[in-house]
């Protein structure tokens, strides 16, 4: 199945970077995979958002129009990408700084605390990894120790002591999409 | 007397005007969130406010207006 | 060597490196700033010299003077930047020099959007500056190519002492995707024509495009076109993917040509054939790839997929030379046609035929 | 009670889409109030750069052109000849005039061109994200000089003030910061006189505005303003570089 | 008024101010260098400006403004002049602005030479800047009709609001030849649109073309396209010469195409009948008139006659689509093809008919 | 009997196209016997401009560029980059250097680009038949300023050398003229020390040559001589700008 | 008929002002006429030459390559353009100057010692129009008149002392056609 | 004793030489023309030159040897 995924909220929340540590995990479990961010100068200080599309087939267009998850970290991304969601598509929300609740019936939605989980590790920029854990319990699109591996890359040796962190918040967004299903 | 008005929504919470004023009494109001999303400046003993409009001179965002 | 996963500006910089790059001259502009700032990085590392010039046009003539010098060195732009660049182009032709121009194209004209477009194809193919003369441009559609092309391109410039276009776009430049680095030891060639300092009794070496004599401009140009027919003949790159009984053959190229891609597919599920043929030079272009299949019975038309308003048609139309109708559908300014969208220009198209 | 301090009705009500604590911001209302206070808005006509500040054509309340980058002052050249009982006045930032435009400023000042420029210097490019500008001080980190500025290998950042004060056709140069309220103060009258000059036919008359960008440099606005006055004045000294009676 | 001589450059410059241009920006360059002397002399006298830019990208950022301010302006240059305003070009293209752009071509790429040619039509008709645009191309063929020219081009600039480049070469510029100036009235068009003064209570005015939203930017381009269609159904100008039973028709515009003329005599004597289109309008190209002739059973063939390697045939291979072969003969760098020559070439096209 | 004089090895054996008396000639032979003195002409390489010296290339004994107009700074630096061992000089004319090619002269200067500039000051556009350059001088009569050259529209005569001796990057910047036997003999020392400051990498020199056009000025070669002396050189004062040790 | 001639000299012997007055005169007879200059660096000092074509057919190309006409005032001028006379073509050459004859035996010439003539009517510039007098004599393209008329239109009015001593140079030339033929 | 040589057919008659020789010996040779056209320079009165080889200086087409 292909995995085509819109990840999106504040510069900052770490949107970006959550993208492209899917990505890698999806590159090194063998999948094709592309990764696309919006630029441009409405960035500055505004929303940000990444496209990523995990795939055993050909990767054609790196754009996603048509989502099969969307990961919103803030109000405006999910007044913005609740809509480009496919039937019975996933749509996991941050209801640590979203309020209001998704306007779709046709879709699976996950609302994730991931600002308080994360204050809780004692991170709070481990907020987008907790999305991620949950992303990835009820998608299983790669595995928590490829998003590891990745991040290992992706930090360098002199960050090695944020990877328990980091796989901490994983696990706790994990733990939630578990207890609810 | 002198007031100062902030044009609330406009504020980026950059914090620039609470640190000329001479009064001190321009602070970042935590308890609140703008619709950009930031804590937007605010004076809460207004009655100390000389109008000197450092403030609003300060501000890049043309936030605050000033009376005397 | 194992694959990594790079931001197309990124995987056009390090490919550069591992060809040998080593001098690069640019001007900031979005959207391919990862370019130099990779090289500002990345080149002081390897015994390089990254220099951000005061602007386009000094960079293209600190170009000019590297590569007169022997030098592989490249630049890298976007549009309103390589519309600067155009006199330096033309130069560097007339002096039969060799190097690699980056142009990550983005939404025009004038200063338009920073959103991914193709409309500089006319500018890059048909030569946006002065006097006769030609450049090869080369078009990936992935990252993977776009590396691959990099150190192609370089050879070729090389090969034939003449500028080489990679032509990407806002897209191509930002995403990415995985890429592998295949091991290539590159020979730099002997450039025995380079002021290198004139040793006692050697030829001394000029730089120059300037011959006042007409016969003697005709006779360089001449020279020029003799390349340029060499390149016709042993450069030509093109991808032909599901033309065989396909019915409309769309033409793309780079970003369009991935998204026709997921029509093709789209179009299958509905049972409709469409194949895509992809130029990946855009000059030389493949003429007669679509000379082939135009003459293919089952071909009924084709249809140039672009992100501008119809540039890279002309060529299908000089191509095809009117032996199969060849339509058009683009967006431009930024916007990305759509899969969707495509597919109901096919549907139209075939109900005309 | 009377407005002491209001927006400026050579504004427009467009929110600015600076960064927070840019003092882009800052300069903008400076020179409306400039604008204001010498009555001129309906005569004047503002050319905008490419730069953080391309959108000055969507905030300053009066006709605007956009020019292309670094080309501002030969647009207004332009407008100028045409309209030589208008005001016009160019907002370029660092890149803009100091780099691509070189030429074009060295030129429209040494014709003392009756312009007005606001020169924003932030030591950096901030529309494209942080590449080293000509004014970027020795040492400062940019993703274009990762290792810092080199003076062996970049040069010294370049003082654009004093060598346009070379110059015969202009008329008024002063550089001056916006870092603290009496600064600020020295700018505004600093930009009112570039416009007088211009009113008086004087020739060319530039501000440089020493700014901050705090997205760019990695620092909050008020670590910015500190960095400015401790690091770009004393490369950079305040006061008039030229003034002709 | 009587008939004077005149040399190409100082009619177009007259003409220029008879037509109520009164801002001229330029930078010296051989061989259109009169223009600038003619208005430098002449503009202060009817209260113009005329202003030596420092280079010819300042000088089309001055016509820029001068545009935007409402004046009816102009820039003159030659090959590598007219590359380094390509930016500008665009940028006056995107800010919907009317001037008018003169290239007095010479030989190229880089410095190439300074004797007429005609291979920057590339560069004129299909956009050497940046982006998705066009401009009105007129390719005068007689100092009388670089008169004519000039006054309409100013008209249609301002029309469209666009720029309108008149396309001349070194030998157009320098010739003389006895020429009418026609009585006219210029009625200047009111410019709501031009940055004199935001008077309150009017809207502002401002010029620009940056449209950062691409949705927002496709929409701009589509007005300037649909400002195109019009062009291409009111503006196309071309003149047929003997082309009625003609067996071969030569295509040929500007200088050449007054060879063309001795070349058709010449073959008229030896009883072979040639026709001549030449296209006066480079852009708009005179698609139609091509396909007529190309459907009339007399005409076998059709000959591009070029100072350049080739550029315009394309334009007549796209038009007649195949009907008919299309032939192709130009020398370049300043050489000037021979009537001799071309009607051998002729012959041979008539011998594999 | 011992040659006391004799052409340079470091010139061609090609006659010049110069008209009579145009002192460019003089210029080529003293930039030609500093690189013989210095004994560096086997690792120089030069860079013509685009103007009447644009044949540079054929006459100069060593490799040479041909720059577009205006960009032999870029195109020097360019080569310098890559060979910083070799020796890179540049010539250019007023036109070439001053107008069109400000922008590249002031940053290759400011980056103190390790390169011999030879700039010659002939007030006018030689090659393209005698327009106005930056440096002619108020009420010079040339086919673009039919009425005199006008400080009130076209500005001043730009003191390129003056204007350069602000930046930081420059190690040395002499103005000299070719008038008389006298000023040629300094003219040639400057020439040669601003090869030998290239050598000791101290950063960017410039000898600006004031010169003479005799063709485009309407006069005789020794007329034009004179009115260099008695013209050019009160507004252009002759001697060192700059020089760091 | 259609007259094809080429004007060629040293820069200062007044070639190009030749050739417009030519032009010119034939303009003003109702002619269809063309003045082409050479341009270019060469001229610093070389030789300058110019094509005049005066018809009353349509005017094609203004570039002489057949002349029925070349007048001469040096000798580079002789050697370059001597060849491209039309069979039974005329050659005027200067004699002041040009030491040598012809070497083509199809084609009419003419020696005017063109200088020796303006030095005795003192003024060494009107050479030119020695040599046109003996053209005009030969071919009667234009009427003498009508080339007086076009000198008076380029002098002005502040030149008027001018026009007796042209007009006299071009009698001395013609006379010098008359004498011989 | 010195001497100096022309390349005549080098010279183009600019007369410069003549202007700065402290001999006044150097002159234009009024009576020849060389291939360019011009009357090209000469030294006449040979024996008074002293070497200074201030003509050959001067020169813009470097015509002149000087020998010592
Ligand atoms: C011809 C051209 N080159 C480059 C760019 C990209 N560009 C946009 S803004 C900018 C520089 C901005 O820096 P500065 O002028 O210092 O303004 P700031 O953003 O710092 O205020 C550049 C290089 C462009 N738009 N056009
Ligand atoms: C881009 C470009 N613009 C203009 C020209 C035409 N051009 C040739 S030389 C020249 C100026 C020459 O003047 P200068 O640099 O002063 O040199 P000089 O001839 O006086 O020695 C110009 C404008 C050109 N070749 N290229
Ligand atoms: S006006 Fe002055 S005293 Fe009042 S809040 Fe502002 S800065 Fe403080
Ligand atoms: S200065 Fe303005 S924007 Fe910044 S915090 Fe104060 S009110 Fe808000
Ligand atoms: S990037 Fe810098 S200059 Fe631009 S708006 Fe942000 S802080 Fe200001
Ligand atoms: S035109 Fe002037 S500068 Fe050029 S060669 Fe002649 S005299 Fe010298
Ligand atoms: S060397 Fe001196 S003395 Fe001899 S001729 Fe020359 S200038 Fe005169
Ligand atoms: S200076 Fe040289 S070119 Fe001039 S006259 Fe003397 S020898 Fe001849
Ligand atoms: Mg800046
Ligand atoms: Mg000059």
């Amino acid at each position: 199945m292909a995995h085509e995924v819109i990840i999106s909220g504040f510069g900052g929340q770490g949107v970006m970077s959550l993208g492209q540590l899917l990505t890698y995990a999806g590159m090194l479990e063998g999948k094709n995979v592309s990764w696309l961010p919006s630029y441009g100068p409405e960035m500055r200080g505004g929303t940000a958002n990444c496209s990523v599309i995990i795939t055993d087939e050909l990767v054609g267009s790196p754009i996603v129009t048509e989502a099969t998850a969307v990961i919103a970290m803030n109000l405006p991304s999910l007044e913005k990408f609740e809509k480009t969601i496919l039937a019975e598509g996933l749509l996991i929300i941050n209801s640590s700084l979203v309020d209001s609740k998704t306007t779709r019936d046709d879709i699976d939605v996950i609302y994730i605390p991931a600002n308080e989980i994360a204050d809780e590790l004692g991170n709070n920029r481990v907020a987008n990894m907790v999305m991620l854990g949950a992303y990835l319990e009820k998608t299983r699109v790669v595995s928590p120790d490829s998003i590891i591996e990745s991040l290992r890359e992706v930090l360098g040796h002199s960050k090695e002591h944020l990877v328990p962190v980091n796989q901490e918040a994983l696990k706790r967004g994990a733990q939630l999409v578990k207890n609810k299903g | 007397m002198a007031k100062v008005t902030f044009n609330e929504d406009l504020c980026k919470g950059c914090e620039l005007c609470t640190t000329v004023c001479p009064k001190n009494i321009v602070i970042m109001d935590k308890h609140r969130i703008n619709s950009k999303g930031y804590h937007p400046a605010t004076v809460e003993e207004m009655d100390k406010c000389i109008g000197c409009a450092f403030c609003a001179r300060i501000c890049p965002d043309v936030v605050i207006e000033v009376e005397k | 060597m194992a694959k990594v996963l790079m931001k197309g500006n990124e995987a056009i910089a390090e490919a550069a490196i591992q060809a040998g790059c080593r001098y690069f001259f640019g001007y900031p502009i979005t959207p391919q700033n990862e370019i130099p700032a990779y090289m500002a990085k990345m080149l002081p590392k390897v015994g390089g010299c990254f220099l951000q010039a005061e602007s386009e046009i000094s960079a293209i003539n600190m170009v000019y003077g590297a590569a007169g010098a022997g030098a592989r060195v490249m630049t890298s732009s976007s549009s309103p930047g390589i519309s600067l660049k155009q006199e330096g182009i033309s130069y560097i032709v007339g002096a039969e020099l060799p190097c690699l121009i980056v142009n990550i194209v983005r939404g025009g004209p004038g200063l338009g959007g920073i959103q991914p477009a193709q409309s500089d194809y006319f500018q890059a193919v048909k030569g946006g500056g002065h006097g006769d003369y030609h450049m090869v441009v080369l078009a990936p559609s992935s990252i993977q190519e776009m590396v691959d092309l990099v150190t192609d391109g370089f050879d070729i410039a090389d090969k034939y002492r003449n500028p080489v276009m990679i032509l990407g776009d806002g897209m191509l430049g930002q995403m990415m995707e995985p890429v592998e680095f295949r091991e290539k030891k590159t020979i730099l060639p002997e450039k025995p024509w380079a002021t290198t300092g004139n040793k006692e009794g050697k030829p001394r070496n000029i730089i120059n495009s300037l011959f006042i004599d007409p016969q003697g401009l005709e006779d360089h140009v001449l020279k020029l076109y003799k390349k340029y027919d060499e390149m016709k003949e042993n450069e030509v790159r093109v991808e032909c993917y599901n033309c065989e009984d396909a019915e409309i053959i769309i033409a793309a190229y780079g970003t369009m040509a991935r998204i026709a891609k997921n029509v093709i597919q789209m179009a299958e599920e509905q049972g409709i054939k469409i194949g895509l043929i992809r130029p990946i030079t855009l000059w030389p272009f493949p003429v007669d790839t679509f000379k082939k299949w135009a003459d293919s019975h089952h071909v009924k038309a084709f249809l140039s997929l672009e992100m501008s308003m119809g540039q890279m048609v002309e060529d299908i139309r000089l191509s095809v030379d009117g032996a199969k109708p060849v339509h058009f559908y683009g967006r431009t300014g930024g916007m990305v046609p759509t899969p969707k969208a495509i597919l109901e220009e096919i549907k139209k198209i075939r109900e005309g035929i | 009670m009377a407005k002491v301090f209001e927006k400026p009705k050579a504004l427009t009500d467009k929110p600015f889409h600076y960064c927070p604590g840019c003092t882009h911001g800052i300069v903008h209302c400076l020179v409306a109030e400039a604008i204001d206070e010498l009555g001129i808005r309906e005569k004047t006509v503002g050319v905008a750069p490419v730069g953080c500040a391309v959108f000055a054509y969507d905030y300053f309340n009066c006709d605007m052109h956009e020019a292309a980058h670094g080309r501002a002052p030969a647009v207004a050249t332009g407008i100028k000849r045409v309209l030589p009982d208008n005001v016009v006045f160019t907002y370029q930032g660092d890149g803009d005039l100091a780099s691509i435009g070189a030429a074009e400023i060295v030129h429209a000042a040494n014709r003392g061109e009756r312009l007005t420029t606001i020169f924003i210097n932030n030591a950096i490019y901030g529309m494209t994200g942080g590449q080293m500008a000509p004014t970027s001080l020795v040492g400062q980190v940019t993703t274009t000089s990762p290792y810092g500025r080199s003076a062996d290998t970049e040069g010294h950042p370049i003082r654009v003030s004093e060598m346009l004060a070379t110059l015969e056709g202009v008329a008024y140069i002063e550089r001056v910061s916006v870092h603290d309220i009496k600064n600020i103060n020295r700018a505004k009258k600093a930009i009112k006189k570039a416009f007088e000059i211009q009113l008086e036919g004087k020739g060319f008359a530039l501000v440089e505005v020493l700014s901050t960008c705090p997205t760019n440099w990695g620092m909050t606005p008020i670590e910015a303003l500190r960095w400015l006055e401790t690091n770009m004045i004393p490369y950079y000294p305040l006061g008039v570089k030229k003034e002709v009676e």
